[in-house]
């Protein structure tokens, strides 16, 4: 008994004691992963994720206080992102935060519009141009499609516009293959889509 | 003279014969082209003529746009009915803009003028042919003139011109070099001139000797020591890097340039057009185009850019059981969606599709990685592996494996015993990666100005609430007077200081009543000049200092436009950049009057660039410029533009390559504006 | 001499951990989805492993067997193997960030990595003396980290496989893993004459 | 309980303040895990003299019923385990690093000896066996302790994995000696002895039969002397 | 004390939703190595029930001590403690199944599944719930343990439940298939093991994708559907 | 309007076409093999094409893909003939049938068919019944004629209770149990020469067979369906490591020549490591590959547990075939150029 005791203890010293060291020895600050998973995610900074932005869902996810599939903007695809980079599997979107949509960019009607600026602070990107009571403009180009500014203008003058497929943004489609994959399963139209 | 060889490559039967019984025909006269402004790698160029106009053949309808980009001309006399977005001979079906061009039937030529290339000088040549829209028409329609500059690697070894017209049926070059083989030795030794090689190779397959004897009679005739060499037919001995390879030995990876190695390579017709353009003053309007395949008669056609696909075939009476049209060869062609799209620069070869001609392809089965794929690729790639991933859809690994090497070429999906339409999946793989490698640069910009934004946020509350501070102990203290007075003298528009403040500036000359810290001095020296040129600038300083130079530029268009539909409101404002001329406050403290100066500076660097640009879009990236000046478009067609915004700006370039955006430059007149007070 | 040579083959190949003995299975399942994760697995592994060995026969030799102690081996070697592990997980954090952060959850988990406790009961089992503690712990940690890289190897190529859809993702590795583990039983008998 | 600190702006310098508290703090955790470490270690040798008795008493008892298999119990009266001998390294029982010798004995007498041997030749590595051999130099009984035979093939030779339950393989031992069988008959059919073997399989009871015949040899030589020597005394 | 529905999620997590063998893909060594038959699989994982139960309890009860630096060391003590505990009765108990489990025993300690039910569940739960999640993850390994046993023996050898002598004196083994069954010895081997927990994997695949097929919300013209409600003006 | 990708001309070469090679390739092998050893092996081909062809079609069926096209590629008749030249003739009918469909079912289909099994099906199918049922699995049948067809195929249909009269130790399995037994004062000479299994080359007969397998398999190269690079470094490695032993002791290791020409090494060379799926695809990857598996079947026969190691040595080498292509990639095009470039940048 005491014998068994005393051996414990004296390696529960040393052992302590190493570690106490390397505690000290080894600390290291900040996080890179953090950054890498900022990187995965498409910089929308809508908050579908439930968070404050983009970067605070990395945090979040580094800190494993978040699931890696809460962002709809990003898709399967960002979610596949993240799963290889955190070596987790696979899981689709989560219904709860919302949908993958096609990409669009916000329009001003600009005969609307009454230049209140209140779209202009609401824009995380700073990509609606104008200035008080002056017709406001969305820059396409730098437009993330977040859907920020809809809620606050209180004309309702700004709508989502579906990006439309150019010559430029045209993309090879996956080649159909003449053995096709499993039967998919059926399509059943959610109530929403039929009504 | 040594002939080298490259690895992989396959042999399929050449079908030449069928298109070479006959001479170059000259197509018949279309009454109506589609003239495509984007035909080439590049810019789209932006089109000089309007709806209505007369135009001449070889009169420019589209001017070059940047430097990768080279002018578009009229195909023939006739006017300008319509300046539309038009279907294209592109796999997509997608439609693009083009000049629609009645023909008058008069063909009437502009006064064509042959250019002095030595009175030039090279980068006249350049410059004369990029305004001729000479580029490469051997299938990548890269400008030529781009071309026509030495490399990094200095003076260039070999200059190679590329006859070899490797793909079955097609022989437009074929019979070019036959017949006009005069004229390619003329253009090539124009590019020699430009170029300085030490050597000329001329690279032509085994199976045209007709065309080897034309040109070597035409070398010999015009007395240079151009090498034509005969190289063994093999698909695809007519890509560049393969026949470089053949002829010189050297490889030219795809991470560089064959300038990088050397040696530039350029297609017959290319030079053939070049010379007629200096030669003749005669623009590229026309190009040769082999019409063969399923059809009663096979033959090459001069045919007028812009002329409609459909009537081009035409003539050569395709068969009735005709049921697809491919532009370029069976290897590397495309199938035409809409037939009423125009012959382009791209287009040498139009191949009249039969299921009897060209069997459908049997069904793809897995691959079983034989390997004999990578026994035929030129490129010596594992397209199996490449498939692998592609199909996957894990395009990191297909890059792993080298997946931008590949050129498309074709042979592996010729061999695979498993039918794999692999150059799709390559294709595939390949626009998803520049999509994705777009998405992720666009994130990344958004992410700066999103961070930018939180920073400026930040600032404005930190600065608002250290003024109110300071306000309310200047109010506990009851300072001298004139301190006290508002901070912001009458704003023009009073809705302005929600959206930006003029925090940076806000507490510019904090210090100039007292004089114990140098710097502080100074500061307040510099500060009070600025001031004085800020109000110099502009009578009523509006405090826009803190936007984006984005949002700059959209509030100068807005008030221009205002200005012009209102005139009746505030007198002309001008984005500028003038600090709040905050009074200067008692306090002593040295680190107000540092913070005073740096503001100050600050103040005045963006002052300056104010006054010389006053739309401040020179640090947006083209692309972003694009987008601003689309807008200005749409305002304009919608009425809503000043006049200020319309004069000197470029009609917008509906860009097809974001990345070739032109920069557009800001009107003379805003600027003019801005610098007289 | 030869001998010792038995003993490492035995580890590595014959009795291979994983395969054979079935120790370490989780982090064999859990890090082997990319080949990069399950070098550095292997790497920090084999480490931990070939010093816990060590570290655990002297514990036995020098603390336990002297006073009668055996029932304490399971929670004396345990809680010396969490010590290593934690150091490690120190070290690597402060000199390879990118390695700890791909390593994410698994480090830690080495503790509870069966074959980092199993190898060194085994040594006791086996009555194995010092170097031949060391060498099987060496051996084994090796026979780990190889069939761990092969097998991420193997999982990165049937990503893209057009496996079953029930199939997809653990099952199918589970089903290749015992066709590795088929194919080592080629081996067996390889070690008899140890 | 663990409420976060309420934070104090502005009037701590952070970073010593970090490193003065990592420092107490270690050494108040580091005292907690001494703490627990003491205490389940104690729990633990509780727990270790209160099952003592009875693991011993099963270990015995499994020893026991292996012996039992091989030596009938009646056949004895004494208490084998504490009649134990250690052997030296004993080439002829194919023992390179000794073994042990249980002696039986009834109303003192010899009974049996139980012995360990190994057939270092088997199929896949070395067989070892118990056997008990008679006063009489018969064969009580034989039993295989551990083998890395193929399973399926080889394993025959453990009565849990014949397949014949009836008549086990290993049970032909039972009951002969030297005297009965000659020589030439110490081998398997296959090789002209009275051994039976399954087809396919014959590796292992080649090693199996030659390894009982030596320990029969070994017992013939050496038995006399082990039951004279006293526990206490090893040779 | 404890709610209905946090019991039954408890219980879903551990029998199914979380499985730790088939979902978790945790503790695989014991769930592959000691399943060469149903008896052996449900013997270990009773143990593992009884240390993830005591362990849960222990470390939910002490958890307020802990301080978060050093409470993987600590929970590693306790379970390290109740492991040697369980070892000792079992080799008190059941001398012949603790011979036949051999290290697996021990090495419930490095069961990767027990130390993450402790730092998942009983580091943030009270103790009630963190036994009852032991015994529920615990319940959850038995019966994939004991079916993955079942089948192997029965693939491999036609029996069930063989070595069940050795927990049940007296009783024997289930002959299910008839005695000239060949056996697929590969499912008593390693590979085989493998092989059919990937099978099992993919069966419980199978399983949620059917139950998921059934839960689907019902075409929009079904009358119970509660959708409609919120289809919008139109709807 | 169709709508098909470039290239629209295709050399006429398919998968069946391949595959159907295979199987002629074999024929002269089967030949010798019915000539020397009887017919009984047609029957264990026929079993053996009836179950995978069964089993390929319900796979295809479950997984929702059609059945026709998959069946008509004759790779699930590879994979049976070869599985079924790799075990005795005689084993009972569903011992065939159990490791064929280990070899479509768990081996291929689970992987996803055709091109995608990273294991060699036939070896897994091979590899699962001789650890099931090793005593079946090495009991070869002696030289017959087609009079002894009645007993092998009472052997087949499982009545096995006269089977020691047909059967005879394999001569790699004969040579080493014979070593072994002799302790020491026995020479791989004197065992050769004692027994009647032994011919010139190897093993009587089965040097026969071999002979055809090699002529198939030089056919199959001769017609580019693969490439000298495995069976060149199979034999070579073979024939290298035998050779070296044999020299060291030539009591003690047969000579390279025995070790060609028995078990199965010719078969393993020409067919089995050949196998475009499982194996390796770079040029110098195919050489370590095939070097690999020959080096690990010579050890295992010789020192290993297993009367031949071919089929363990493949399946070792297929573990490792995604890391031996990862790092055996052929230069591609202009690397050569970009590695100078890359020197350049570097000083
Ligand atoms: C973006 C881009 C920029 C290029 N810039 C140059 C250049 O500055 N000088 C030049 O000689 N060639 C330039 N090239 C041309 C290529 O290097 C190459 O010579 C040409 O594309 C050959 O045609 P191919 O693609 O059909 O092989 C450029 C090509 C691209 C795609
Ligand atoms: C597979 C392939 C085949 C090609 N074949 C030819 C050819 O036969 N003749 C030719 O002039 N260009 C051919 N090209 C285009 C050349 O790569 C290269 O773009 C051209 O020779 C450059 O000259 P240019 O800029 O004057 O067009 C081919 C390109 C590829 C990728
Ligand atoms: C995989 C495999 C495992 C074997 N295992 C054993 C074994 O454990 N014991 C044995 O005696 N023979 C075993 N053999 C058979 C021997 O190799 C040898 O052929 C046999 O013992 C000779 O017996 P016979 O003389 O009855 O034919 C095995 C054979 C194979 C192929
Ligand atoms: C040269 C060649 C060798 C082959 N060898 C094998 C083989 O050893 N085993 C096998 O199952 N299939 C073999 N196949 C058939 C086919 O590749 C195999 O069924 C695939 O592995 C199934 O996906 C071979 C095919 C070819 C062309
Ligand atoms: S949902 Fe996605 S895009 Fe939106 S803030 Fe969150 S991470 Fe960013
Ligand atoms: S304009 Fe609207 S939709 Fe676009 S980025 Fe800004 S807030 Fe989002
Ligand atoms: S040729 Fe076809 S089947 Fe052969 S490896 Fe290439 S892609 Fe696969
Ligand atoms: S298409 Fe690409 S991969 Fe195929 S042969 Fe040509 S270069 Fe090689
Ligand atoms: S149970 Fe997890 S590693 Fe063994």
């Amino acid at each position: 008994m005491l014998s068994a005791i005393a051996v414990m203890a004296l390696g529960a010293l040393v052992l302590g004691a190493a570690l106490g060291y390397a505690s000290i020895r080894f600390k290291v600050e900040g996080d890179p992963l953090v950054d890498k998973i900022d990187a995965c995610l498409p910089q929308t900074q809508c908050g579908q994720c439930g968070f404050a932005g983009c970067h605070p869902y990395a945090e979040a996810i580094a800190k494993g206080e978040a699931d890696i599939n809460q962002c709809p903007p990003g898709g399967e695809e960002g979610i596949r992102r993240l799963a290889d980079l955190l070596g987790r599997e696979f899981k689709p979107l989560s219904a709860d935060h919302g949908v993958e949509k096609p990409k669009a960019v916000a329009l001003i009607d600009e005969q609307t519009c009454i230049g209140c600026t209140l779209c202009i602070q609401a824009c995380p990107v700073d990509a609606i141009v104008g200035a008080a009571k002056q017709m406001h403009t969305v820059v396409e180009s730098l437009c993330t499609g977040c859907e920020l500014c809809l809620p606050p203008c209180p004309v309702e003058c700004i709508s989502m516009e579906p990006i439309a497929e150019d010559i430029a943004t045209w993309k090879w489609k996956y080649p159909v293959t003449a053995i096709r994959p499993a039967a998919a399963t059926p399509l059943h139209p959610s109530p929403a889509q039929a009504a | 003279m040594g002939i080298f060889s490259f690895k992989g490559g396959v042999k399929p039967a050449s079908h030449k014969a069928e298109s070479t019984a006959l001479p170059i025909g000259e197509a018949p006269l279309a009454a109506r082209y589609v003239v495509p402004l984007h035909q080439s790698i590049g810019g789209t160029p932006r089109p000089c003529v309007a709806v209505g106009d007369a135009v001449l053949r070889g009169q420019r309808i589209g001017e070059a746009d940047g430097w990768i980009s080279a002018a578009v001309h009229a195909p023939t006399s006739g006017t300008v009915v319509a300046i539309e977005d038009a279907p294209m001979p592109h796999p997509s079906g997608l439609p693009a803009l083009a000049v629609v061009i009645e023909a008058d039937g008069c063909d009437a030529w502009i006064e064509r003028q042959p250019a002095d290339p030595a009175a030039l000088g090279p980068d006249g040549v350049r410059a004369y042919l990029q305004q001729s829209g000479v580029v490469g028409l051997g299938g990548a329609v890269f400008p030529s003139h781009a071309k026509l500059s030495a490399g990094k690697a200095g003076a260039l070894d070999e200059l190679v011109i590329n006859g070899a017209e490797c793909e079955p049926y097609i022989t437009c070059d074929d019979l070019l070099m036959r017949e006009r083989a005069e004229g390619i030795v003329a253009g090539t030794a124009l590019f020699r001139d430009l170029l300085k090689p030490k050597r000329v190779l001329i690279g032509i397959e085994d199976n045209k000797p007709e065309a080897i004897a034309a040109m070597q009679a035409a070398v010999a005739k015009a007395g240079e020591d151009f090498a034509v060499v005969a190289v063994p037919t093999r698909y695809p001995t007519g890509g560049a890097k393969e026949l470089i390879r053949v002829l010189t030995g050297k490889e030219v990876p795809a991470a560089q340039r064959s300038t990088d190695q050397g040696v530039q390579c350029f297609n017959v017709a290319t030079a053939y057009t070049a010379w007629r353009a200096v030669a003749f003053g005669e623009p590229v309007t026309s190009r040769l185009v082999t019409v063969t395949g399923n059809v009663g008669s096979a033959r090459n056609w001069d045919v007028r850019i812009g002329t409609p696909i459909a009537e081009v075939m035409a003539l050569a009476a395709p068969n009735p059981d005709t049921d697809g049209v491919v532009m370029g060869g069976p290897m590397m062609g495309v199938m035409l969606p809409d037939t009423a799209a125009p012959v382009v620069k791209a287009t040498n070869c139009l191949i009249a599709h039969s299921p009897a001609l060209f069997p459908p392809k049997p069904a793809e089965m897995p691959c079983i990685r034989c390997g004999e794929c990578a026994r035929a690729c030129p490129h010596q790639l594992q397209p199996f592996e490449l498939y692998w991933w592609s199909r996957a859809k894990n395009f990191g690994k297909a890059q792993e494996y080298a997946l931008f090497d590949c050129i498309e070429c074709g042979c592996c999906n010729f061999v695979c015993p498993s039918h794999i339409p692999l150059v799709s999946y390559f294709r595939f793989a390949k626009s998803e990666i520049w999509a994705r490698e777009k998405e992720k640069a666009a994130a990344e910009a958004a992410k700066t100005r999103f961070e930018f934004k939180q920073l400026r946020d930040e600032r404005e509350k930190a600065e608002k609430a250290e003024r109110l501070a300071k306000a309310a102990a200047r109010q506990a203290e009851k300072t001298a007077p004139a301190a006290t007075a508002s901070e912001r003298p009458a704003p023009a528009a009073p809705g302005a200081d929600v959206t930006t403040s003029a925090t940076v500036a806000a507490p510019s000359p904090a210090a100039d009543g007292n004089g114990d810290a140098e710097a502080a001095k100074k500061a307040a020296i510099a500060a009070a000049l600025e001031r004085a040129r800020a109000q110099r600038a502009s009578a009523v300083p509006r405090n826009t200092d803190g936007l984006s130079p984005a949002r700059q530029a959209e509030i100068a268009a807005i008030d221009a436009r205002r200005e012009s539909a209102t005139p009746a409101t505030a007198p002309t404002p001008v984005a500028s950049a003038a600090p709040a001329p905050v009074p200067a406050d008692a306090t002593t403290d040295e680190e107000a009057a540092k913070k005073a100066a740096i503001a100050a500076a600050m103040a005045r660097a963006r002052a300056q660039r104010a006054a010389a640009k006053p739309r401040n879009t020179d640090n947006l990236t083209p692309a972003q410029q694009a987008a601003v000046a689309a807008i200005d478009q749409r305002r304009e067609s919608t009425g809503l533009a000043s006049p200020a915004g319309a004069t000197g700006t470029a009609a917008a370039p509906l860009s097809t390559d974001p990345h070739a955006a032109p920069a557009s430059s800001p009107p003379a007149a805003d600027a003019d504006r801005t610098s007289t007070p | 001499m030869s001998h010792y040579l038995f003993v490492v083959v035995g580890a590595v190949l014959v009795n291979n951990v994983v395969l054979v003995k079935i120790l370490g299975l989780c982090p064999f399942m859990g890090v082997s989805k990319k080949l990069e994760t399950a070098l550095g697995m292997g790497a920090a592994t084999t480490f931990v492993l070939t010093v816990a060995t060590g570290a655990s026969y002297i514990i036995d030799h020098f603390l336990l067997l002297p006073f009668g102690l055996e029932y304490l081996r399971t929670l004396s070697f345990i809680v010396t193997i969490a010590a290593i592990v934690q150091l490690t997980e120190m070290a690597i954090q402060k000199s390879s960030p990118v390695l700890h952060q791909t390593l994410g959850i698994y480090l830690p988990l080495i503790t509870t990595n069966c074959a980092v406790l199993g190898v060194p009961l085994l040594n006791v089992t086996n009555r194995h003396d010092f170097v031949e503690s060391l060498l099987f712990g060496a051996g084994s940690a090796v026979g780990f980290s190889l069939v761990l890289i092969l097998f991420a190897g193997i999982r990165e190529r049937i990503e893209g496989a057009d496996v079953p859809a029930y199939f997809k993702g653990t099952a199918i590795a589970m089903v290749t893993a015992g066709l590795m583990s088929l194919a080592f039983m080629g081996f067996s008998g390889l070690d008899r004459y140890q | 309980m663990h409420g976060p600190q309420p934070p104090m702006p502005g009037t701590t310098p952070p970073a010593p303040a970090g490193v003065i508290g990592a420092a107490a703090m270690a050494r108040c955790t580091a005292l907690i895990l001494f703490v627990f470490v003491i205490v389940f270690t104690g729990l633990l040798a509780g727990a270790y003299r209160l099952t003592r008795p009875a693991i011993e008493a099963s270990a015995r008892e499994e020893k026991m019923r292996l012996i039992n298999e091989v030596l009938p119990p009646g056949s004895y009266d004494n208490d084998l385990l504490a009649d134990a001998l250690a052997l030296p390294a004993t080439p002829e029982l194919g023992l390179p690093d000794g073994g042990q010798v249980l002696r039986a004995r009834k109303q003192g007498r010899p009974a049996a000896l139980v012995l360990e041997a190994v057939a270092p030749d088997g199929y896949a590595g070395a067989i070892r066996l118990v056997l008990a051999v008679g006063a009489d130099g018969r064969l009580l009984g034989v039993r295989v302790t551990q083998h890395k035979e193929t399973p399926g093939l080889g394993d025959y030779i453990d009565p849990n994995k014949d397949k014949n339950k009836a008549h086990p393989w290993i049970g032909q031992f039972a009951g002969l000696s030297l005297a009965d069988v000659p020589a030439s008959g110490w081998r398997v059919k296959k090789d002209g002895g009275r051994f039976d073997s399954v087809a396919g399989a014959t590796v292992t009871p080649r090693a199996v039969v030659k390894a009982v015949k030596k320990a029969l040899d070994f017992a013939a030589a050496r038995g006399e002397a082990l039951y004279a020597v006293s526990a206490k005394e090893q040779p | 004390m404890i709610r209905r529905d946090e019991f039954a999620s408890i219980a879903n997590n551990g029998l199914w939703k979380q499985n730790s063998s088939l979902v978790q893909i945790l503790g695989m060594c014991p769930l592959l190595a000691v399943t060469t038959n149903a008896t052996n699989g449900a013997m270990l994982s009773l143990a593992t029930l009884l240390v993830m139960a005591l362990s849960g309890a222990a470390v939910a009860s002490l958890r307020h001590l802990i301080p978060h630096e050093i409470r993987i060391p600590v929970f590693i003590l306790i379970v390290a403690t109740l492991v040697t505990m369980v070892d000792l009765a079992f080799n008190a108990g059941l001398h012949g199944l603790y011979l036949v489990l051999g290290i697996f025993i021990p090495l419930i300690v490095t069961n990767c599944i027990v130390l993450a039910r402790v730092e998942a569940f009983a580091a943030k739960n009270p103790p009630l719930h963190s036994a009852l999640d032991g015994v529920f993850m615990g319940l959850g390994m038995l019966w994939t343990l004991s079916l993955l046993g079942g089948l192997r023996e029965l693939i491999g050898a036609g029996t069930l439940l063989s070595g069940i002598e050795l927990v049940i004196p007296g009783t024997h083994a289930l002959r299910l298939l008839p005695e000239d069954y060949p056996g697929l010895l590969l499912a008593s081997l390693p590979p085989g093991a493998f092989i059919l927990l990937g099978c099992l994997i993919a069966w419980k695949n199978w399983m949620e994708a059917r139950a998921a097929r059934a839960k689907r919300p019902p075409l929009p013209h079904s009358p119970s559907s509660p959708a409609p409600a919120a289809a919008g003006p139109q709807g | 309007m169709i709508d098909q990708p470039a290239p629209y001309l295709l050399k006429p070469a398919s998968v069946t076409r391949v595959m159907a090679q295979v199987l002629l390739a074999l024929v002269p092998g089967i030949a010798a093999y019915v000539w020397w050893f009887g017919p009984a092996i047609l029957v264990q081909l026929a079993i053996a094409s009836a179950t995978a062809l069964a089993a390929e079609a319900a796979m295809l069926g479950l997984r929702g893909k059609p059945v026709g096209p998959a069946l008509a590629d004759l790779s699930a008749l590879v994979t049976a003939w070869l599985l079924a030249l790799t075990l005795p003739p005689i084993v009972p009918w569903w011992l065939t049938v159990v490791a064929v469909l280990f070899a479509i079912v768990v081996a291929k289909h689970l992987y996803g068919g055709l091109g995608q099994n990273p294991f060699n099906p036939a070896m897994v199918g091979f590899a699962v019944v001789i650890v099931s049922y090793p005593a079946l699995v090495s009991q070869w049948p002696g030289i017959s004629g087609p009079d002894a067809f009645a007993a092998q195929l009472d052997a087949i249909l499982g009545h096995r209770a006269g089977l020691d009269a047909l059967t005879g130790a394999t001569p790699l399995d004969h040579l080493k149990t014979a070593l072994k037994l002799a302790e020491g004062n026995g020479s791989v000479a004197a065992v050769l020469a004692d027994a009647g299994i032994y011919g010139p080359l190897g093993g009587r007969g089965w040097e026969w067979v071999g002979l055809g397998y090699l002529a198939g398999g030089l056919f199959l190269v001769a017609r580019r369906i693969m490439t000298w690079h495995v069976p060149a470094a199979y034999l070579g490695a073979m024939a290298v490591l035998a050779g070296a032993l044999w020299l060291f002791d030539g009591a003690s290791f047969a000579s390279p020549l025995f070790h060609l020409f028995s078990g199965g090494t010719l078969l393993g060379a020409f067919f089995i490591a050949t196998d475009p799926v499982s194996g390796s695809t770079t040029p110098r990857g195919k050489l370590l590959f095939a070097a690999g598996a020959a080096t690990l079947a010579y050890l295992i026969r010789v020192f290993g547990g297993y009367p031949d190691g071919v089929a363990f040595g493949v399946l070792l080498m297929n573990l490792c075939v995604p890391l031996i292509d990862m790092y055996t990639q052929p230069p591609i095009f202009g690397a050569k150029a970009m590695a100078e470039l890359g020197r350049k940048e570097g000083r």
